[in-house]
């Protein structure tokens, strides 16, 4: 039985009325099998024409529509709701792509008319095969997980869980705070990095919606969006927070002393360790990379001394399951190793820094209180070089790209230096000044005009140590004369790159990254937060390099869009996804193999599809021998029409 | 009418035959097959041909009608029926022209198939009898066919030496010697007895026979629900040969096949359609009414065996041997109906 | 050398001790040549077995009858079918496998080795004995063919009276078994590919005129289809209706099948039916030459499988029948598939 | 006086990448012979051999498929799927005497406007000479 299809042709002004007779075309339609009803209107997506087609449809009793006009991608929906409201279901509506794929590439009328009618007739043989279909419903999770406890994971998790929604927040360290922590002060306003972030984190641990997990990793993904079922790795840190009351005696007879990464090495730590005073969760750790305790009989002083008997060698990493509706990947940065720089020592010398380190330096909860010595004879600096684009914007040999924020970082440093040391110099060899931002220009000046911060515009050749010296040797590519400074102290401004097995976690993910390693966005324009997967965003220096402001814009961005999902009771998914045809299925399975979304299965010899998690992309109908599985609305049947209807005439 | 015609003056005959469309077996790539032919390429030395001369009497494919619709939708219909062309086919073998002779009852009697006729009635057979049998499989002597039967010929000729011994049987037969009488002459004694002699050694030469075919018929009809039907089934594949190459199976199929969809172009045409097939007797209500092999198989024999003799007091089948040479699995007509015949 | 009389002892064995349902063998045809699929359920028919050159079929094309049968019966039998392969039988059961359209344990496998001959092509031979029946005939050990006829014995090199794809073969021995008889070899023949070699080096024109005189002999009995182990599909696209027709099938339903292919056994259709076989045997086809054999017209339908064997091995490296768990061909890729075709 | 022959090309494009990249050839205004008729599919993984079969069974004298460039498959994989079971066809269809140039497959993506636009040109003038294709072709 053939349907009562309705056709319209849109002139689209003259860009198609222009090159294809228009009328001709609702004419000959017209008198094509199943066609009821058959005219052309000026501009078929104004009001007037989709008012056109509903009330076509409610007159002629149409039970499809054919719209030739433009390409589907930018008209489609609007056709498919003049179809729902003339009271038909929206699948039944097809278009038939005349301007892009006919009449802007064609000029001779006669011939592009001919093709006009058969792109029609093929929608036409097309939209009679369809089926009426309704969205697939998916119930949704209603909690988010945020994988990164740096000040995006953070940012993120807040947003989220003040909008009422429980948020799971994973990190991988013991505590919170990422490298922001690590900070002394932040451009452009030069205020406490601790000051601003510990409230946050205080937060977040105070939070009634927030459940946090640290010294833990996500392990396994699986689900889709609104439904996603993550297991996570919480690693033991052999001490229970519930007992331990801060005493810190555990620390003064832990005999292993080992580097600190949170002072990047400056200093040192014990075995049995809290990261920073103001961490969360506020608790101690025993590093079992260095602890001998664990092995039986080896030491256990920490928990001899243990009042609270908090200290219990034999936790054992656990596997926790969550259920989520969401996912927020801020998975932060690393600073570009030092090791990695040939010409400025392989990070051997010890008063050649990088910008974290000297962060740290400049803390006052840093090794030195915030006085800037160097680490090599703790005597003051008087002369310090700042050397920017350290690994960054340098394709041959390191990354190719722009790490965005250390110019801003590096003024930062240098007048932080000169706060310290007021009869000191600084000078910084640059590229280009990049500081683009609220106040940042402005803060450059100030660098150079109140601290006097010298700026060197020229790369540095070579740097080595010498008599106690650090001597850089650099050309000043302005006024062309070779430079050569005997610095006391050198601070590479380091590339930021991708965190540690971010590529890793992309891969449980299923989300892509960029040729640089970064957290792949949707579009780089206008999906800047969504990842390629469904239901993930992406929050911070994990999609880009970024500094503080545009992460947490980022954050609350990806929070606003997660709360987006969370915030409804169920999800849609798009009902054009495969059909199998138990009755041909003979269970030899290659649809299963070849499915990109694992949603073929089979059951009892038979395959069967679960349909949240196709996408339709029809790969299985193509390959089943036996024609036992296609995809709705764009069906073998259907394409054989098609294939017909453009070939007749 | 009896005539002699020397082998000499055979291609003259022919010749003066140029009315006519000529066909006759031709080898190509050790196939043996009716061609149309020139005069010197007909022999009288082959076996027997893959399809029999049905090919031309009943083609696989023939159109009934052809349909289009113009293009303001309006449909238009025309009938399609033979060309006019008046053929004869040479070197028709007896059982062969037995088996047009039989599907002339089919295609005849109360209801008569316009289209067949059309064709048919153009076709003149000639046959040639067969003095040294042209398969391994031969046994028309068994199913009331002989290597010289006259049944379903216009003409017979037999090959005796240097000379054709030639019977006519029909008007058509006649026609075709009046139309060059001086090449004919009358036949002495001795022809007749040469031909005697001929036929006499052909029918002893029958490689196979089968003993009292006439016990079957009635058999059959208490074996519709036997289980031999199973185990002869076994190993059938359910191709088409056997039918297919069958001289007088006549099932055919009636589709309407487009060559152009807008606007609309078509025939409506009949095809060979094969009793084989799982679909054949597929109902499109899913029922199938023979299942599975053994029913296939069983309705094969049963046809030629049991429902064409009551209908036509003839066995259907004439003995050519063709679907046991060329059954892929070596079903053999031949002791499936001793089976049958011996079954207890 | 394989012992026909250990075959019948095993097949004895097995049927004896109830271990099989039945066993799908070789025995005499009833003229001579070729040897005739049998089925054997008693013991004592065991003995009817035959084991010679004149074994041409591929005994695995029966494993679809019996999934059939089994169901349709309410309290079906599931013992194993013992059934007797060659080497490239023997693939068809791994390819069968992978497909998962029989389980291990449906048969019990009597692998036959080919040895260093194979299996004798009927026309061939036919031709050598100028129509005279071979009475009995068997390889000797130098690889010719003793042939008894009315007329005394002759012997035949092998190579005049292989099959064609004997000639072509990557596995004289079975390559799954339960049980082997005679002894493991795989040569490998220098030129697998000749026979496909011999059409791709015609021009174009001269292709298609091949193709076409072949086609057009086609009377579409589909002989081909059916003696083939891996058509297997419950309903073909030269099928007028579909077998997936059931009672509650709607309209709608019946009338999505779409014709492919008319039933006029013109050019352009049965091209196509040829087309679409073959592509749906690329990488599983696995040479066993039955299609060509039993083709009444004498089609080489067997080149086109060749074909897309040869290209399955030179493009992606794939090989069928050898291993039954790796993906089929058209279920895989590589990266480094060959593209320089695709503009 | 007999008018030019114009060929009938079926492009069965992948919906992401190719009908996208025709999508732009027309919003750029690039001319190309209106001999192509696009059918859009979801993904060039998704075009059977017996499309490409029914298109020269029903009249075409060309057949094109094109899909992503390997790597940028929106459905991640199915363009290499395509590339595997076109490569087959097209080297049967060859080996069974069809002219190869009829039959042809190509990565157009979204940005290549220009590509598909040249792609069409030079299918067209190769498949002129070669007049109509009557092999396939249901016509008896």
């Amino acid at each position: 039985m053939k349907k009562r299809t309705g056709v319209f042709v849109c002139h689209c002004g003259i860009n198609i009325a222009g090159t294809v007779d228009v009328k001709k075309v609702a004419d000959k339609l017209s008198k094509h099998d199943g066609v009821a009803h058959s005219e052309d209107y000026v501009y078929m997506c104004s009001d007037p024409g989709q008012n056109l087609i509903t009330d076509a449809i409610k007159e002629k009793k149409l039970d499809s529509i054919v719209v030739s006009c433009c390409s589907p991608t930018l008209h489609e929906k609007t056709f498919r709701n003049a179809a729902k409201a003339g009271g038909i279901n929206e699948f039944q509506s097809e278009i038939a792509n005349i301007r892009e794929q006919c009449s802007w590439v064609h000029k001779d009328k006669e011939k592009a008319t001919v093709k006009a009618e058969k792109i029609t007739r093929s929608a036409v043989e097309r939209v009679n095969k369809n089926e009426s279909l309704e969205p697939i419903s998916i119930p949704v999770t209603r909690r988010a997980m945020v994988i990164g406890g740096g000040i995006a994971g953070i940012q993120a998790a807040l947003d989220m869980a003040n909008t009422g929604f429980e948020v799971v927040l994973v990190e991988r360290s013991p505590s919170i705070g990422g490298h922001m922590i690590q900070l002394s002060e932040t451009f452009p306003t030069l205020d406490c990095s601790q000051c601003i972030l510990s409230p946050k984190m205080v937060e977040v641990s105070k939070h009634e919606n927030i459940k946090l997990l640290t010294y833990s990793e996500v392990q396994e993904v699986s689900g889709y969006v609104g439904n996603f079922k993550v297991k996570i790795k919480k690693n033991p840190t052999f001490v229970d927070p519930e007992k331990c009351t801060l005493c810190d005696e555990c620390t003064k007879v832990c005999p292993v002393l080992t580097s600190n990464e949170f002072d990047l090495g400056l200093t040192g730590r014990r075995a049995i360790y809290m990261p920073f005073p103001q961490a969360i969760p506020a608790t101690f750790t025993l590093d079992d990379k260095h602890c001998p305790g664990l092995l039986p009989i080896a030491c256990g002083k920490c928990a001899d001394v243990c009042d609270p008997g908090a200290i219990d060698y034999d936790q054992k990493p656990e596997i926790v399951e969550e259920e989520v509706g969401t996912i927020v990947v801020a998975t932060g940065f690393d600073l570009y190793g030092k090791e990695e720089m040939a010409e400025y020592g392989y990070g051997k010398y010890a008063d050649v820094l990088d910008g974290l380190q000297f962060e740290r330096l400049c803390s006052a909860s840093g090794p030195t209180q915030g006085e800037v010595l160097r680490p090599s004879d703790h005597k003051v600096p008087k002369e310090v070089v700042f050397i920017q684009c350290s690994g960054s914007r340098d394709p041959e040999q390191h990354c190719a790209y722009c790490s965005k924020i250390c110019c801003m970082y590096t003024a930062k440093h240098a007048m932080l230096y000169k706060h310290h040391v007021h009869d000191g110099q600084a000078y910084i060899f640059y590229i280009d000044i990049r500081s683009g931002g609220k106040g940042y220009e402005e803060f450059v000046q100030r660098a150079v005009e109140e601290d006097g911060v010298v700026y060197l515009r020229g790369k540095v050749s070579k740097i080595f140590e010498d008599k106690g010296k650090i001597r850089v040797w650099g050309v000043d590519t302005l006024s062309g004369k070779d430079i050569e400074i005997d610095a006391d102290m050198v601070v590479l401004a380091q590339a930021m790159r991708p965190s540690k097995d971010a590529d890793k976690l992309a891969k449980l993910l299923k989300i892509a990254l960029d040729k640089d390693g970064f957290l792949q966005e949707a579009h780089p324009k206008l999906r800047p937060i969504e990842s390629v997967t469904a239901g993930m965003f992406l929050a911070g220096a994990a999609q880009a390099p970024k500094d503080i402001p545009e992460a947490v814009a980022q954050a609350s961005g990806a929070a606003a869009k997660a709360v987006a999902i969370l915030s409804q009771e169920r999800l849609f998914h798009s009902p054009q996804v495969a059909k199998s045809f138990p009755d041909l299925c003979t269970g030899c399975g290659m649809c299963v193999d070849v499915c990109p979304y694992d949603a073929l299965s089979l059951k009892d010899g038979k395959v069967v599809v679960t349909e949240v998690l196709c996408e339709g992309c029809g790969t299985c109908s193509a390959t089943c021998l036996r024609a036992a599985i296609e995809v709705k609305n764009i069906t073998p049947l259907q394409i054989y029409e098609m294939i017909n209807a453009s070939l007749g005439g | 009418m009896q005539k002699i015609l020397t082998k000499k003056s055979f291609p003259k005959w022919v010749a003066n035959l140029a009315t006519y469309q000529i066909y006759a077996p031709v080898e190509k790539d050790d196939l043996w097959s009716y061609e149309i032919v020139t005069a010197d390429e007909i022999t009288t030395d082959y076996p027997n041909t893959v399809l029999s001369p049905k090919k031309i009497t009943f083609p696989q494919r023939e159109f009934f009608l052809e349909f289009s619709q113009n293009d303001d939708g309006i449909p238009g219909v025309t009938e399609l029926l033979p060309e006019e062309k008046e053929s004869v086919i040479f070197g028709v073998r007896p059982c062969d022209a037995k088996g047009v002779s039989h599907m002339d009852k089919v295609f005849g009697g109360d209801f008569e198939d316009a289209y067949y006729w059309k064709r048919r009635n153009q076709v003149t057979l000639v046959g040639l009898s067969c003095n040294t049998p042209p398969s391994p499989n031969c046994f028309c002597t068994s199913v009331d066919g002989s290597p010289h039967s006259t049944d379903g010929l216009d003409v017979l000729l037999t090959d005796i030496g240097d000379r054709f011994f030639v019977q006519t049987f029909t008007k058509k037969g006649d026609r075709i010697i009046n139309a060059s009488k001086g090449l004919f002459t009358a036949p002495k004694p001795k022809d007749k007895t040469d031909v005697e002699k001929v036929h006499k050694d052909a029918v002893k030469a029958m490689p196979r026979s089968l003993k009292d075919t006439k016990k079957i018929p009635p058999k059959l009809k208490d074996l519709f629900e036997a289980n031999l039907w199973d185990e002869e089934a076994m190993s059938c594949i359910q191709c088409g040969i056997c039918t297919y190459l069958c001289p007088t199976c006549h099932c055919f199929d009636i589709n309407d096949e487009i060559t152009s969809h807008s606007p609309l172009e078509g025939k409506r045409v009949r095809t060979w359609d094969n009793c084989q097939f799982p679909d054949f007797t597929m109902h499109s209500s899913g029922h199938n009414p023979r299942p599975d092999k053994a029913s296939r198989l069983r309705q094969r024999i049963m046809h030629k065996f049991q429902y064409f003799v009551e209908k036509y007091k003839n066995f259907q089948c004439i003995g050519c041997g063709r679907c046991i040479s060329k059954c892929p699995v070596g079903i053999d007509i031949i002791q499936v109906l001793e089976k049958v015949r011996d079954h207890v | 050398m394989v012992n026909l009389d250990d075959i019948k002892k095993e097949a004895h064995r097995i049927l004896k001790e109830k271990k099989v349902k039945y066993i799908i063998g070789y025995t005499q045809g009833a003229n001579g040549f070729p040897a005739v699929p049998v089925f054997i359920k008693n013991p004592e028919d065991a003995d009817n077995l035959v084991w010679n050159p004149a074994c041409i079929h591929n005994l695995t094309r029966f494993l679809r009858d019996e999934k059939k049968r089994r169901a349709r019966e309410k309290h079906p039998d599931n013992r194993p079918v013992g059934i007797i392969v060659k080497g490239c039988d023997s693939r068809a059961i791994n390819v069968l496998l992978q497909e998962k359209y029989i389980a291990r344990e449906d048969v019990f496998v009597l692998g036959v080795s080919c040895e260093d001959t194979g299996v004798v092509d009927e026309k061939k031979l036919a031709k050598k004995l100028k129509g005279k029946k071979a009475l009995c005939f068997d390889w000797d050990e130098n690889r010719n063919l003793v042939v008894t006829t009315e007329d005394g014995k002759s012997t035949i090199n092998a190579d005049e009276v292989l099959a064609e794809r004997c000639l072509e073969c990557p596995a004289q021995s079975p390559v799954v078994y339960d049980i082997l008889f005679g002894d493991k070899v795989k040569l490998s023949p220098e030129d697998r590919f000749k026979s496909v070699e011999k059409i791709e080096n015609l021009s174009q024109k001269e292709r298609w005129a091949f193709w076409k005189e072949q086609f057009d002999k086609c009377i579409r009995c589909y002989a081909c289809r059916s003696v083939c182990p891996m058509c297997y599909c419950d309903e073909c696209v030269v099928d007028t209706i579909s077998f997936a027709v059931t009672a509650d099938t709607t309209a709608e339903e019946k009338a999505q099948k779409i014709k492919w292919i008319d039933k006029s056994p013109v050019t352009s259709e049965t091209y196509i039916y040829h087309m679409i076989r073959a592509i749906h045997l690329a990488g599983r086809c696995i040479d066993c030459g039955e299609c060509e054999r039993v083709c009444p017209l004498d089609i080489p339908i067997r080149f086109l499988n060749k074909k897309l064997e040869k290209e399955a091995k030179k493009l992606f490296d794939y090989e069928v029948g050898f291993d039954p768990d790796q993906l089929s061909l058209v279920s895989s890729f590589r990266d480094e598939d060959p593209e320089d075709f695709i503009r | 006086m007999a008018e030019e022959f114009e060929p009938k090309i079926v492009a069965f494009l992948c919906k992401w990448c190719s009908s996208a990249g025709s999508d732009l050839a027309g919003v750029s205004r690039m001319q190309y012979p209106s001999n192509v008729v696009p059918i859009t599919v979801m993904c060039s993984g998704s075009v059977s051999p017996l499309y490409i079969l029914n298109a020269f069974n029903k009249g075409a004298d060309g057949v094109l498929v094109s899909g992503c460039h390997p790597g940028d498959c929106h459905y991640i994989k199915g363009n290499y799927y395509a590339r595997r079971r076109i490569a087959l066809v097209k080297e049967l269809l060859e080996y069974s005497g069809l002219e190869p140039e009829r039959f042809q497959m190509s990565w157009v993506s979204a940005a290549e406007g220009t590509k598909y636009t040249e792609i069409i040109k030079d299918f067209v003038k190769i498949l002129k000479p070669l007049g109509p294709q009557e092999k396939l072709r249901r016509s008896q």
